[in-house]
């Protein structure tokens, strides 16, 4: 039987973000993969380069929209131990809070992606739904909902009132009863179970030999987290289990992320129930003593990783970002081996992907074949007005 | 493991007659917290001009241009404010030291001409001895 | 009461200790020195570059690293360095992240591939290929990652300190032609 | 005269009711009906009354688009192929009173047939399209056809054997007579539904048009007028599958039991029974697919040939005894 080599993406209805699998298909079982990145790549690495620490915050948050606390957390981590700056108790639980909320946010909306890309779109409904609780109290806490704004170097902006408490606690307590809920028909229902189990098996040993982070790792029975080996801002104070799952599948990876949302509900329990008083930020200066760091964070998605060096001026010498989906990619492409095209989806959005970039360039192949142009957006712009003035009319009749 | 079928039927079952739960923008609107980053609001009577919002801005959203001096020898500035590239962050009324800036709620502003989005105001350094009004938060 | 004893003994530097004392002892001439920053953190600088594929296979076979959490790519005015963030998995905060790093000079901007060693840097390398053109010899696919597949003839390697947007160059070029024309 | 009256009265039936006219509205009618509950289920608003007829004119006033390494011809004739089918089977299906506009001895087999056709025209449809996604599409739609096709047929065929006649008019003016029998024919309406949903390519059972895995399947170079006409299709035959349904295993138009009074009253009531009894059915293809997640298609053949099928001989079977014995001769 012939083989056939069918383009996934970068246009796809089951892809959010621009980002291509060629994937070779022998009937309806996938026998190769490759991918194609960047579709859409910002340069934010270079474009930090010429940014103070405090805009860079502002920079980095905007990386990805879904786990926006994340990378400033991480950058402002970094920055903090290269200023020497000791964060006040208060700020780190008020930052570890918003990290778990965030966290809890961010496993609803991949419940229900996997949902909507398994067709349930009732499961995608509802748990979109029930996001919006988690987003409430981020907006209740930061101010935002999406872009929470809330790290600044040497604390946070935001404290949280007294009067905010019970809310919380309220919140977090619906919540729990619902990720309950999903917990219990996601994982006894049997047309998502005929759907998950068994499928993208990622054994263990091939996780490890792609470095795959999160719970695609912990789903393979890898017990890594940064917030337990590496503990960082609060972490080391609070008392979670890590969840790790030994089926290598999108079942393990499914009930995986449904527990770590369980125990973040618990977390989140024990901050605002412990949390100390006292300022909650530092003072800070804008100039940073020359050094370099590394700076870990366990992102939803897992690992996360800065590197920032400092040459004693306003500006960052160099940020480098290694976001945790960029880790996962090599096993993806192992795990789609020899399953169904009917599974690309699925198995793609286990990992749950977030390209997170945006391109300003596109490059034009003029008629002859043979001239390249880089076209900028001013240029893009001026010439599609240019084009629907002239066609505008014909357009319209037709 | 437990399996079943159709679990969420009594769950969609009910849902029959319950309340939508979609809002209805613009008919509807939820209320935002006070703590809402949106469209600044200036007090330019108490701005000294140190143009720390601008260089603190990342999106180059906020230019403080010196204008010269007034016949009395107060200093004169433009402010120019551009909600096209603001971002809301609000770091600028954070770091701003003479409280001149602040958040509101606003946040419907789109516009189909561009020169609205251009905020100017001239002012000079004459600052009025104005209670402050303490920030919400720390 | 066990466990909590051996919870106050890695609040100290212990593990990173141990880790330096096996790699100086076992590779003391390739590696320049050892730093512990803080808790958790190695940096390791690797003296010649020819001799850097040891160190990673030493930390791999001896130490059992063998997370890749990024590459590094960096400019440091007249050569590169390379910065391999690896990560040795351990219990409860016994996790180390070790960096190796690696100078290369501009001229010859070439480093073993690690990538036989350790399949998940594949992509980290491709990254660094593409951003600053460093050439990992023995790297089974080098072609353009992140940037547009063509872009490698004509726009060079952005991250490069020196390099200068496409737009930025036809300006200053059609700049230079305007005043040759005056 | 009076043949000038029958051709007249041909062309009202194929056109206005129970035709084209009276199925257009309807079949609208049945997609908001489906999305509004789905909508409503999922806690979500819904489409307004008129957003189907809105959807479908606003199809038709888009770009018509053939790919150039399409068929042209196959291309353009399949949706009217397929919509010609579907037109004409509502002709053999009682919609006021117990007999149908049209009707023999065997038209069931002939609309059986006839609900067949749209599938075959969604395979012609992707293969002739060229493009990789709908090929996929369309070999997974005959894929689909040959796992629901037998389980359907075996239901669809179950009151047939029971009331001994082949017509649809037949079995229902049966049924009318002993309405117990439906009774037996339980299991038979389970199934019938449940292979409907995949006849129909709906969740569960969508794995030919599935949207996130193939971009829409069969139809995915489809635009315009084209795409227009194939999903008024999909609608009409939904109708047409709930109204065959209804008829053969509901009692179709007939209330049980049956309202004394004039000839037009009972069949203005006989008509709003037809209603709400295909309605009924409408309710149960949403609510399954409402609570289930999409099915791979070897998952889907196994589910019809280790299920569906058997269970589908033993109403058969079941059947062949109670006349055998002879309890409802």
């Amino acid at each position: 039987m012939p083989k056939v080599t069918i383009p996934v993406g970068p246009q796809h209805p089951a892809l959010k973000e621009p980002i291509n699998f060629m994937v070779s298909v022998d009937g309806e079982t996938i026998v190769d993969a490759d991918m194609n990145l960047a579709y859409s790549h910002r340069g934010i690495e270079k474009l930090a380069e010429s940014k103070t620490y405090l805009q860079n915050i502002y920079l980095v948050e905007r990386i990805c929209g879904i786990c926006s606390h994340t990378h400033t957390t991480c950058f402002v981590q970094g920055v903090e131990e290269l200023m020497g700056i000791e964060v006040p108790e208060r700020g780190l639980y008020i930052r570890t809070l918003v990290a778990e909320l965030e966290r809890i946010h961010s496993h609803l909306l991949w419940t229900g992606v996997a949902g909507h890309e398994i067709g349930f779109d009732t499961l995608f409904m509802y748990t979109w739904r029930d996001r919006e609780l988690a987003l409430d109290l981020l907006e209740m806490i930061t101010g935002n909902r999406v872009n929470y704004g809330i790290n600044t170097i040497g604390g946070v902006r935001r404290n949280i009132k007294a009067g905010m408490k019970d809310q919380i606690l309220k919140h977090i307590g619906k919540l729990e009863e619902r990720v309950q809920y999903y917990t219990d028909m996601a994982t006894t229902e049997s047309t998502v179970l005929l759907r998950a189990e068994g499928v993208g098996h990622l054994p263990e040993n091939e996780a490890r030999k792609f470095c795959a982070v999160g719970p695609t790792a912990r789903a393979s029975n890898i017990p890594t987290d940064v917030r337990k080996e590496d503990p960082y801002a609060a972490y080391e104070e609070l008392d979670f289990e890590l969840i790790t799952s030994d089926s290598c599948d999108i079942l393990g990876r499914l009930i995986v992320r449904m527990q770590e949302m369980v125990e973040s509900c618990k977390m989140a329990r024990q901050l605002i129930e412990n949390l100390p008083s006292g300022p909650i930020r530092a003072p800070m200066s804008r100039e940073v003593p020359a050094g370099e760091v590394v700076s870990r964070y366990e992102a939803p998605r897992g690992e996360c990783l800065y590197y920032v060096k400092s040459n004693g001026t306003f500006y960052p010498e160099r940020l480098k970002v290694r976001a945790s989906t960029y880790a996962n990619w090599p096993a993806v492409v192992y795990s789609l081996k020899g399953y169904y095209i009917a599974d690309i989806p699925l198995i793609i959005a286990a990992i749950d992907p977030c390209m997170s970039c945006t391109s300003r360039v596109a490059i034009l192949d003029t008629k002859d074949g043979n001239e390249r142009k880089v076209l900028d957006m001013d240029y893009l712009r001026t010439y599609g007005i240019k084009w629907y003035k002239e066609h505008g009319r014909g357009v319209r009749r037709r | 493991m437990v399996r079943t079928i159709g679990s969420m039927f009594p769950e969609a079952f009910r849902h029959l007659w319950k309340k939508r739960a979609t809002v209805l923008y613009p008919f509807e609107k939820l209320e935002l917290t006070y703590r809402y980053r949106g469209k600044l609001e200036f007090f330019d009577e108490r701005c000294k001009g140190c143009k720390v919002c601008e260089e603190d801005c990342p999106s180059f959203a906020m230019e403080i241009k010196d204008e010269g001096k007034e016949q009395d020898g107060k200093t004169k500035f433009r402010r120019i404010y551009h909600t096209d590239r603001c971002l809301f962050c609000g770091q600028c009324a954070e770091s701003c030291m003479s409280e001149s800036i602040i958040l509101t709620k606003e946040f419907e502003l789109a516009e189909s001409d561009k020169e609205k989005f251009t905020i100017e105001s001239t002012y000079s350094t004459e600052i009025i001895a104005k209670e402050r009004e303490v920030k919400e938060d720390g | 009461m066990r466990e909590m004893e051996i919870e106050t003994e890695t609040g100290n530097l212990e593990k990173e200790e141990r880790i330096k004392a096996e790699v100086v002892g076992k590779l003391g001439d390739k590696v320049e020195k050892v730093e512990i920053p803080r808790e958790r953190r190695m940096f390791i600088y690797v003296k010649r570059k020819e001799s850097f594929k040891d160190v990673v296979k030493f930390l791999k076979d001896w130490l059992g690293i063998i997370h890749v959490s990024a590459i590094t790519g960096l400019d440091v005015g007249d050569k590169f360095e390379v910065l391999y963030h690896l990560f040795s998995y351990g219990k409860e905060k016994e996790g180390v992240e070790v960096t190796v790093k690696v100078s290369l000079p501009k001229t010859d901007p070439k480093i073993d591939s690690i990538v036989d060693l350790l399949p998940g840097a594949v992509l980290y390398e491709r990254e660094n290929h593409d951003m600053f053109g460093i050439v990992p010899e023995g790297h089974p696919d080098l072609r353009p990652l992140l940037l547009p597949d063509d872009w490698a003839e004509t726009g060079g390697h952005p991250l490069r300190k020196d390099w200068v947007e496409e737009k930025e160059k036809e300006k200053e070029k059609e700049k230079e032609k305007e005043g040759r024309g005056e | 005269m009076s043949e000038i009256v029958n051709i007249l009265l041909a062309v009202l039936y194929l056109l206005v009711f129970p035709g084209f006219l009276f199925l257009f509205f309807y079949g609208l009618f049945c997609e908001y009906f489906d999305r509004k509950l789905y909508a409503r289920m999922q806690n979500r608003v819904g489409p307004p009354l008129f957003q189907p007829f809105a959807d479908f004119v606003k199809l038709l006033a888009k770009e018509d688009i053939i790919p150039e390494k399409a068929d042209k011809g196959m291309f353009s004739i399949v949706p009217l192929f397929a919509f010609a089918g579907v037109l004409t089977a509502i002709l053999y299906i009682p919609i006021w009173r117990t007999d149908a506009v049209l009707s023999f001895e065997g038209d069931l087999v002939v609309v059986l047939f006839l609900l067949t056709i749209p599938s075959f025209a969604l395979f012609f449809a992707g293969w002739h399209s060229t493009n990789l996604f709908s090929q996929i599409g369309a070999v997974r739609t005959v894929t689909q056809l040959f796992g629901y096709e037998i389980p359907f047929f075996f239901a669809c065929l179950a009151p047939a054997l029971i009331m001994g006649t082949w017509s649809i008019s037949g079995i229902l003016s049966q049924t009318v007579i002993r309405p117990e029998v439906l009774i037996l024919l339980i299991l038979a309406f389970i199934i019938a539904v449940i292979s409907l949903q995949a006849k129909l390519e709906r969740v569960p059972f969508d794995a030919p048009e599935a949207e996130t895995e193939i971009a829409g399947g069969s139809l995915v170079e489809y635009t315009g007028r084209r795409l227009a006409i194939f999903r008024l299709m999909f609608n009409i035959k939904m109708v047409i599958c709930a109204a065959l349904i209804t008829a053969l295993f509901l009692g179709g138009p007939v209330l049980f039991p049956a309202v004394p009074g004039p000839e037009f009253i009972g069949y203005l009531l006989g008509f709003v029974v037809f209603l709400l009894k295909t309605l009924f059915v409408v309710f149960l293809l949403t609510m399954m697919r409402t609570v289930f997640a999409r099915v791979r298609i070897d998952q889907l053949l196994k589910f019809c040939y280790g299920w569906l099928i058997p269970l589908s001989i033993v109403q058969f079977l079941l059947l062949i005894l109670v006349r055998s014995m002879g309890w409802f001769a």
